[in-house]
């Protein structure tokens, strides 16, 4: 048997910002890893054993993500990882990962940078996050009548907002309209007033927000300050439930792609039944598309595991995970397959709108490929 | 007047406004600065407290102030009793408004604040109505200071300084004023207008003064008793004319040669040091 | 034009908020000399509790506005009660140091008992767009600039006309003479930062009306700093003035230069005139005498 | 002979007060040179022109014949200037012997690298520093506080460890702001002796300002009196303390100059 | 109960340690260290090796903030910028590695000129916010600079390499970084009893007087900067060796409010001190975690996700409870223990 496998039990680990402002999404992410393994155990489960994970706290730090990474392999010993953080502490972590040579699936913030140069054992699930910013332009321009619109995007200041910029700028530039406006602002910003200012002096019909939550929100009160009516498309942590509640009082219904169902689909609906059946109050409080997420890359893995059958291996769960292909998450996603130079599960991606009136999410399309 | 009796036959004769007795302090609980110091302070007396550097005087007037824990100082043992009461354990703004305030020694003025600011904060424990009054009093005492009344205190010199210092203590009209080297830094002719006023205060205003000195000819030429201390205990106590006709006194404090009565050059001090016999 | 004023009035009403934060700075400086690095956690910690006060049925604006004052005041002399004073004597740099182990706890048990989540906040004053001429303004923002206004005036009127106010100059310059004279220093210090708290707390709901109730309030706190230094450490009325430079310089960086400049605008002037005036526009400066 | 220091129509205005004006003083190799004024005279403020902490508003300073007016304070010790403070300027958190050696800051030649290594002439450099110092603390007789932090000496002691780190600047010109000051006749005597031995052995001239009129008339050889400012009077003690303007100005009763004690 | 031993010459009064004693101890500590990997898990090994990258950072912070008394915000700054120089100079410029972490620190050096150029004018907490700013820029450009930093992707770094041989494990990183922190305090020991150290103390303590000692103001600030940030920056370079990857998120302004944590627990101007804050408040989530584990399975699972809450706020109550028994920090501590064994048996 390999490390962290034992004849009862699986070991798996994960590193989450768990603490501080981003704990909303880290939280979040383990308690859908929580509530797969949760399910499975309930199951009986995998060939007879337990799974178990442990959870470790990065504070949203990349420095501390490594030190975290290098406590679950070398003292906690887990057998694989399940679930990362945000885009550059997954890559601080990938020389350690790379090292241990320890299977990985990567299923929250899809950072190109993940996969290429591929690492033998990391697994990423999510279209690049460019898609994020392709999609929704796509959708103003094709249905919303945005032809002849005038484009503007207001991004965060780090990769994560550069990756969002470039899949704008390639939407902008495949439909031949006019981007006006390109802002960068920084992380933490609460205060747009001059960013929505220039936007309105450019005269934006139509922008694209590479913003989070509570940025959203404020940007949007400042459309609505200064009576402005764009059309708005954002990324999917644009559906957060928070991030619905905040921005509903601007009356802004804005566009969301994702790759995950979420609080507000059928498929993610059941899993909210579901996780109200397994997981603690705390937890199923903090259910949102991340928990989709968690659950997924879980799920995925397990699959890998279990398709090595009863001699669990590291190198075996890898070539399984190699292989895999079209894995049916039930609704929660498209398919989910490995099978490629990559290893990245380029999955498909369903558009939502807002509901400003209940401050719900409604969906538009299915689950698309682009 | 007093006689030269011993501390606690005193006390049992009269009750004095401020005793000490056996007062014991430690700073960072290393450093011995006072052992077993016992003196008394009698309502309306100036009292001259005489010794030399490192004697332990100043921590006299902290502990009696309240305020030695700021420099990690404790009292370890022993008690100040102030009109019957003891002080032990009391905010130094309590001992304040129980009328006991004190000139530190170097002066300490609030250097940022002006002169003005500083006297108002030395009537801080006064109603607002009478500080027009004490102002006017302080400027008449140092006339020089109402000259500077709005400049800011930290670029006024030396002497200036301490003039304020004193005018600030006065400013809260305490019935036992402690007087930490009062005459230090200033020019001879302040120092006796200082000493006057002193005099004047306890003459005219019944104020006791506890005084602590350097210049030992000064201070007992106002004391009506005084207390000499050595390395952190009282070592001679007696009313003026008593101490000053002391020969280690006359030797050690007025710089007379020994049996002479006439001060010596200081180009004529010995090179080797004579021991005091009050140590011996 | 109305690009300049626009960009000139919403750089006036952050700036406000960077203000109020200031003057909660400058407060605990002034009396006691210490920095309090928690002045972004009280700030936080206040909000959350305004808004369980906002989720009161009937209560309203004025209602929460009226609790918040003895709340936060009440907040600020406890903790000073508990953590601050039994340091007096101490050490100036543990003495920050206490503010930072207390800005740590009481951002996780604001996390522990309110959770991370972001939530709408409540909207007191409604929600109505209030138009002047060219610019719009929330109720929220035109709050946020009076209660400043308002604060200013107060606090000038407090320092010119009451003892406490030197007295708490005196307490900072020197704390050993301050004792001395009889001045209760325990007092200045509870009644600085009760009043720092309500700053913050003003500073807090001002925050929340306008944007929401979030974790990251807390931030805000090291954001007001800059606007204190400008001001002149020691000059609470000098520290709402340096937030709204900073508010308005920020906005104008942001909306002519860009690039992301704003935010490194303020710490630009800041330096700028810190190499003029290095005790800041309105602070006094050290005594240097031999 | 050329004067070890010669201020000529040295003025110094701080807003609008004029602290100096038009200051005329020449010190002689040698000398015992005592400055005397009432407060706010300008004595301090004439020290710092001296010492280049202040630059005057107008004049020439000169030191060993050098024009040393303008220049930075940090050079003087290297010229052979030292001096002490009026209110206490010791380093108060250091040891007595940390707080001499670094009086011999100017003498010493290590840079970062030295220091780092601690290596070869570094390493000789301080011992002989170490050395001096020690040499200085015999002399001052404060071998028993060597390595206490001096800022809980008493207030004389600290006095004496600042002449201590003056001494060890190894200066030419040893310039002295009330010396004496809270110091009783006994350690007044000690002083008075120090600056007796400094001068007689080490032949380092001293400029010291005192309000105690019994050290200045005993030991000085020349007084200069300030007031208001201005200088307004000047020669030998016994010129100085017979001069009408020196005993209205500043003494107060004729019979207390000679006598010392007002 | 020990004496002091008795000196039979100045050199012996110049020496590093006023006791044989000291070494004894010091290189039994020493000894210790070396034998930590048998006894370590790797996790613990880079805790440790955490420790001491961090710490000599901190040794130099408190040279500048402790020592000489100019409060610094920069720290995390400096850091970037050593581990940016190590970053650029060994992918781009081909540095032989180890060379590149001294070089790094030589650039943070120079780099520090700017803050410390301000530091002339500014005192105290005026000094404090142009540091921060400095940080705050740092950032800035670092992002701006795309084509030298890569901008906000971040940077891998190359692991070292000493006579051939590639130090990627955990124990070889180990021995690397407590031989340079070794040689660190060595260098600050012998600093601080050098005219170097006097004269940064009698900055500190009154510059006035400095100056009247001789003293460059702007020579010994400049320089206490410079030494800082040489420091920090070859702390930088060893963060960046240790995680093989930065970008700016790791070095955020929390980590120089942390650093100057770690000097104000350990107690201002002490080399020792410096590093038991950086063990201190590095060690104490660790500690806290491992209580926690202690407590069980079940426990954990009964606080569910308020567990990281909680230890956040038994951190800050550590601290807070820390310096209320003991303002003057770790040293202070370290101080009354050691009288109290001196002066043992007759000590209270
Ligand atoms: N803060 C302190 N920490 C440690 N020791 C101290 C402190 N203050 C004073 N001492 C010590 O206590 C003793 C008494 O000092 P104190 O200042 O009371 O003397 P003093 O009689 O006032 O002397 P002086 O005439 O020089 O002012 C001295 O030995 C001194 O070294
Ligand atoms: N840096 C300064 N800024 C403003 N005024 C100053 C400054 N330094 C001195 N003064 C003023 O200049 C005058 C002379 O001061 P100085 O300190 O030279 O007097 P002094 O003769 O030394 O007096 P003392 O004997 O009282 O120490 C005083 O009125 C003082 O207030
Ligand atoms: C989890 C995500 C919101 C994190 C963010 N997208 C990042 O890449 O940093
Ligand atoms: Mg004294
Ligand atoms: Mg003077």
């Amino acid at each position: 048997q390999d490390v962290g496998v034992t004849a009862t039990e699986i070991l798996l680990g994960e590193v989450q910002p768990m603490s501080g402002p981003a704990s909303l999404i880290g939280k979040a992410g383990a308690a859908g890893s929580k509530l797969a393994i949760a399910e499975i155990n309930a199951k009986g489960g995998i060939n007879g054993r337990k799974l178990r994970a442990i959870y470790e706290d990065d504070g949203y730090v990349p420095a501390r993500s490594v030190t975290a990474v290098k406590k679950l392999i070398d003292s906690e010993k887990v057998f694989a990882l399940t679930g990362t953080t945000g885009s550059s502490h997954m890559v601080a972590m990938l020389p350690t990962i790379e090292e241990a040579k320890i299977p990985t699936i990567v299923h929250m913030a899809p950072n190109p940078a993940v996969v290429s140069p591929r690492r033998p054992t990391v697994f990423m699930i999510g279209p690049d996050y460019d898609l994020a910013g392709f999609v929704p332009v796509s959708y103003m321009v094709e249905k919303l009548g945005q032809k002849s619109g005038k484009f503007g995007i207001l991004y965060q200041d780090d990769d994560f907002g550069k990756a969002l910029l470039a899949g704008y700028q390639k939407a902008v530039k495949q439909h031949g309209v006019t981007s006006v406006a390109e802002i960068p602002f920084k992380r933490g910003a609460k205060d747009f007033s001059a960013e929505v200012l220039s936007l309105k002096e450019k005269g934006i019909t139509a922008v694209y927000l590479g913003t989070l939550t509570t940025e959203s929100a404020a940007v949007m009160a400042e459309f609505r300050r200064l009576g402005m009516k764009p059309v708005i498309g954002t990324l999917w942590a644009g559906q957060l439930p928070a991030a619905v509640k905040l921005a509903a009082p601007s009356g802004f219904e804005y566009l969301i792609p994702d790759y995950y169902a979420s609080n507000y689909d059928p498929a993610g609906i059941k899993l909210m039944a579901l996780a109200k059946q397994h997981l603690n109050a705390d937890d199923y409080a903090n259910f949102n598309r991340y928990t989709v997420s968690g659950y997924v890359g879980t799920q995925v893995l397990a699959e890998g595991i279990r398709r090595c059958g009863p001699k669990v291996t590291r190198v075996c769960v890898v070539e399984q995970l190699n292989k895999l292909k079209d894995y049916n998450t039930g609704g929660l996603t498209g398919p989910v397959s490995f099978d490629n130079p990559k290893a990245q599960a380029v999955l498909p991606i369903k558009l939502f709108q807002t509901d400003p009136k209940n401050a719900t999410v409604r969906s538009l399309t299915d689950f698309i490929a682009y | 007047m007093r006689l030269p009796w011993s501390i606690t036959a005193a006390s049992l004769e009269r009750a004095a406004m401020l005793t000490i007795t056996n007062l014991q302090v430690y700073y960072d609980r290393a450093v011995e600065a006072l052992r077993d110091a016992s003196f008394e302070v009698q309502a309306g007396q100036i009292v001259a407290l005489l010794g030399s550097n490192g004697a332990g005087k100043s921590t006299v007037l902290k502990s009696i102030s309240g305020v030695l824990y700021p420099e990690d100082g404790e009292i370890l043992g022993g008690s100040i009793a102030y009109e019957g009461t003891s002080l032990a354990g009391l905010a130094p703004h309590e001992i304040v408004r129980r009328g006991i305030v004190q000139v530190p020694e170097g002066r300490r003025l609030f250097d940022k604040l002006t002169v003005e600011e500083n006297l108002l904060m030395g009537g801080y424990s006064r109603p607002l109505g009478e500080i027009n009054a004490a102002l006017d009093q302080v400027f008449t005492l140092f006339p020089d200071v109402k000259q500077h009344r709005s400049r800011v205190s930290g670029y006024l010199s030396g002497g200036q300084q301490q003039m304020v210092a004193i005018g600030r203590a006065l400013m809260s009209r305490p019935r036992l004023l402690l007087l930490d080297e009062p005459s230090l830094g200033l020019a001879p002719q302040i120092i006796a207008e200082i000493f006057g006023a002193i005099r004047r205060l306890r003459d005219e205003q019944k104020m006791t003064v506890l005084l602590v000195e350097q210049n030992a000819q000064l201070a007992l030429s106002v004391a009506d008793y005084g207390y000499i201390m050595e390395r952190g205990r009282v070592v001679l106590d007696g009313e003026p004319s008593k101490l000053l006709s002391n020969e280690d006194v006359k030797e050690f404090y007025l710089g007379m040669g020994a049996g002479v009565d006439q001060r010596r050059s200081m180009r004529d001090v010995k090179h080797y040091k004579r021991r005091k016999r009050w140590l011996s | 034009m109305s690009y300049f004023l626009n960009l000139l009035m919403s750089g006036l009403v952050i700036g406000s908020l960077y203000g109020l934060i200031a003057m909660g700075f400058a407060m605990v400086y002034r009396a006691t000399g210490m920095v309090n690095f928690a002045v972004g956690e009280v700030m936080m910690m206040t909000a959350y509790i305004s808004y369980n006060l906002a989720q009161v049925p009937g209560l309203g604006f004025m209602g929460v506005f009226l609790a918040m004052l003895p709340i936060s005041m009440l907040l600020g002399w406890a903790i000073e009660r508990v953590f601050i004073r039994p340091m007096l004597g101490e050490p100036m740099f543990s003495r920050v140091m206490v503010t930072i182990g207390l800005a740590v706890v009481i951002r996780s048990a604001v996390i522990l008992i309110w959770g991370v989540e972001p939530q709408p906040y409540p909207r007191l004053l409604g929600d109505e767009v209030i138009r002047l001429g060219e610019m719009a303004l929330y109720p929220s923002q035109i709050f946020s600039l009076c209660i400043m206004a308002l604060l200013c005036l107060v606090m000038w009127a407090f320092f010119r006309h009451s003892r406490v106010g030197i007295a708490m100059r005196a307490t900072s310059n020197n704390e050993t003479t301050a004792l001395l004279m009889g001045i209760n220093v325990n007092r200045i210090s509870g009644i600085a930062w009760a009043l720092s708290s309500f700053f913050s707390a003003m500073a807090g709901l001002a925050f929340c009306l306008m944007f929401a109730l979030e974790p990251e309030v807390s931030q805000m706190g090291l954001r007001g700093f800059p606007a204190t230094i400008l001001g002149g450490l020691d000059s609470v009325v000098g520290g709402a003035f340096g937030g709204l430079v900073i508010g308005v310089a920020e906005n104008m960086a942001g909306g002519y230069l860009g690039r992301g400049l704003k935010e490194i605008a303020g710490f630009v002037l800041i330096i700028v005139v810190l190499m003029v005036k290095p005790y800041g526009l309105f602070g006094q400066r050290e005594i240097e005498r031999v | 002979m050329t004067p070890l220091l010669e201020l000529s129509g040295v003025s110094k205005r701080f807003g609008g007060l004029d602290a100096l004006s038009g200051i005329d003083l020449k010190v002689m190799p040698g000398q015992i040179y005592s400055v005397i004024g009432p407060n706010g005279a300008g004595k301090t403020t004439l020290f710092n022109m001296a010492s280049c902490l202040l630059h005057p508003s107008a004049g020439q300073i000169r030191f060993g014949g050098q024009d040393i007016t303008g220049k930075p304070a940090h050079l003087m010790p290297r010229l052979g200037m030292a001096r002490t403070f009026q209110n206490l300027a010791v380093f108060k958190h250091e040891t007595v012997i940390d707080n001499i050696l670094t009086g011999m800051h100017t003498h010493l030649k290590t840079g970062i690298l030295g220091a780092a290594l601690f290596w070869g002439p570094t390493r000789k450099a301080e011992i002989a520093a170490r050395e001096a110092a020690e040499e200085i603390v015999e002399f001052l007789e404060i071998e028993t506080i060597r390595d206490v932090p001096v800022g809980t000496l008493s207030y004389g002691l600290q006095k004496r460890v600042e002449l201590g780190r003056a001494l060890a600047m190894r200066p030419r010109l040893l310039l002295l702001d009330e010396m004496v000051s809270g110091m009783n006749q006994e350690e007044t005597e000690d002083i008075a002796r120090f600056i007796l031995d400094i001068r007689e052995e080490r032949g380092i001239t001293v400029m010291m300002i005192e309000h105690d009129m019994g050290i200045v008339m005993d030991i000085s050889d020349h007084v200069a009196v300030l007031n208001f400012g201005r200088k307004i009077a000047d020669g030998t003690p016994q010129e100085v303390s017979a001069h009408p303007a020196v005993v209205a100005a500043y003494l107060g009763v004729a019979e207390n100059a000679a006598g010392g004690q007002p | 109960m020990r004496t002091r031993s008795y000196k039979t010459s100045y050199s012996d009064l110049v020496a590093l340690s006023q006791y044989q004693s000291t070494w004894i101890w010091a290189i039994a500590g020493l000894m210790v260290l070396a034998f930590a990997p048998v006894v370590l898990g790797s996790h613990g090994l880079s805790i440790l090796s955490v420790i001491f990258v961090m710490g000599i950072g901190i040794l130099g912070l408190n040279l500048l903030t402790g020592v000489t008394g100019l409060i610094s915000l920069a720290h995390a700054g400096f850091l970037l910028i050593g581990a940016y120089a190590q970053a650029i100079l060994t992918t781009d410029y081909h540095f032989p590695v180890w060379l590149a972490v001294f070089a790094s620190g030589l650039v943070a050096a120079i780099a520090s000129l700017v803050v410390g150029v301000p530091s002339l004018r500014l005192k105290g907490l005026y000094l404090a916010i142009t540091t921060l700013a400095f940080t705050f820029i740092v950032r800035h450009v670092v992002l701006f600079a795309e084509g030298l930093t890569r901008g906000s992707e971040g940077m891998a770094v190359e692991p070292l390499v000493l006579m051939g041989y590639a130090v990627k494990s955990d124990v070889s990183f180990f021995y690397v970084a407590l031989a340079m922190v070794v040689l660190f305090v060595l260098l600050t020991l012998n600093i601080m009893r050098s005219r170097i150290g006097r004269a940064w103390l009698a900055v500190r303590d009154h510059d006035i007087a400095a100056r009247a000692m001789g003293i460059s103001l702007m020579r010994y600030k400049l320089l206490a900067f410079m030494v800082c940030a040489f420091y920090t920056g070859v702390a930088g370079a060893l963060v960046a060796l240790q995680t093989r990857y930065i970008n700016v998120d790791t070095f955020s302004i929390l980590v120089s409010i942390e650093a100057l944590a770690m000097v104000i627990v350990g107690g201002l101007g002490r080399v020792h001190g410096a590093l038991l804050g950086t063990a201190l408040i590095l060690v104490l989530p660790e500690l806290l975690s491992f209580g926690f584990s202690l407590a069980g399975d079940r426990f954990t699972t009964l606080l569910s996700d308020r567990i990281y809450e909680i230890k956040g706020l038994l951190y800050g109550v550590v601290i807070l409870a820390f310096l209320r028994l003991e303002p003057e920090g770790l040293a202070g501590i370290w101080r009354k223990v050691k009288r109290f064994w001196v002066h043992w048996p007759l000590s209270q």
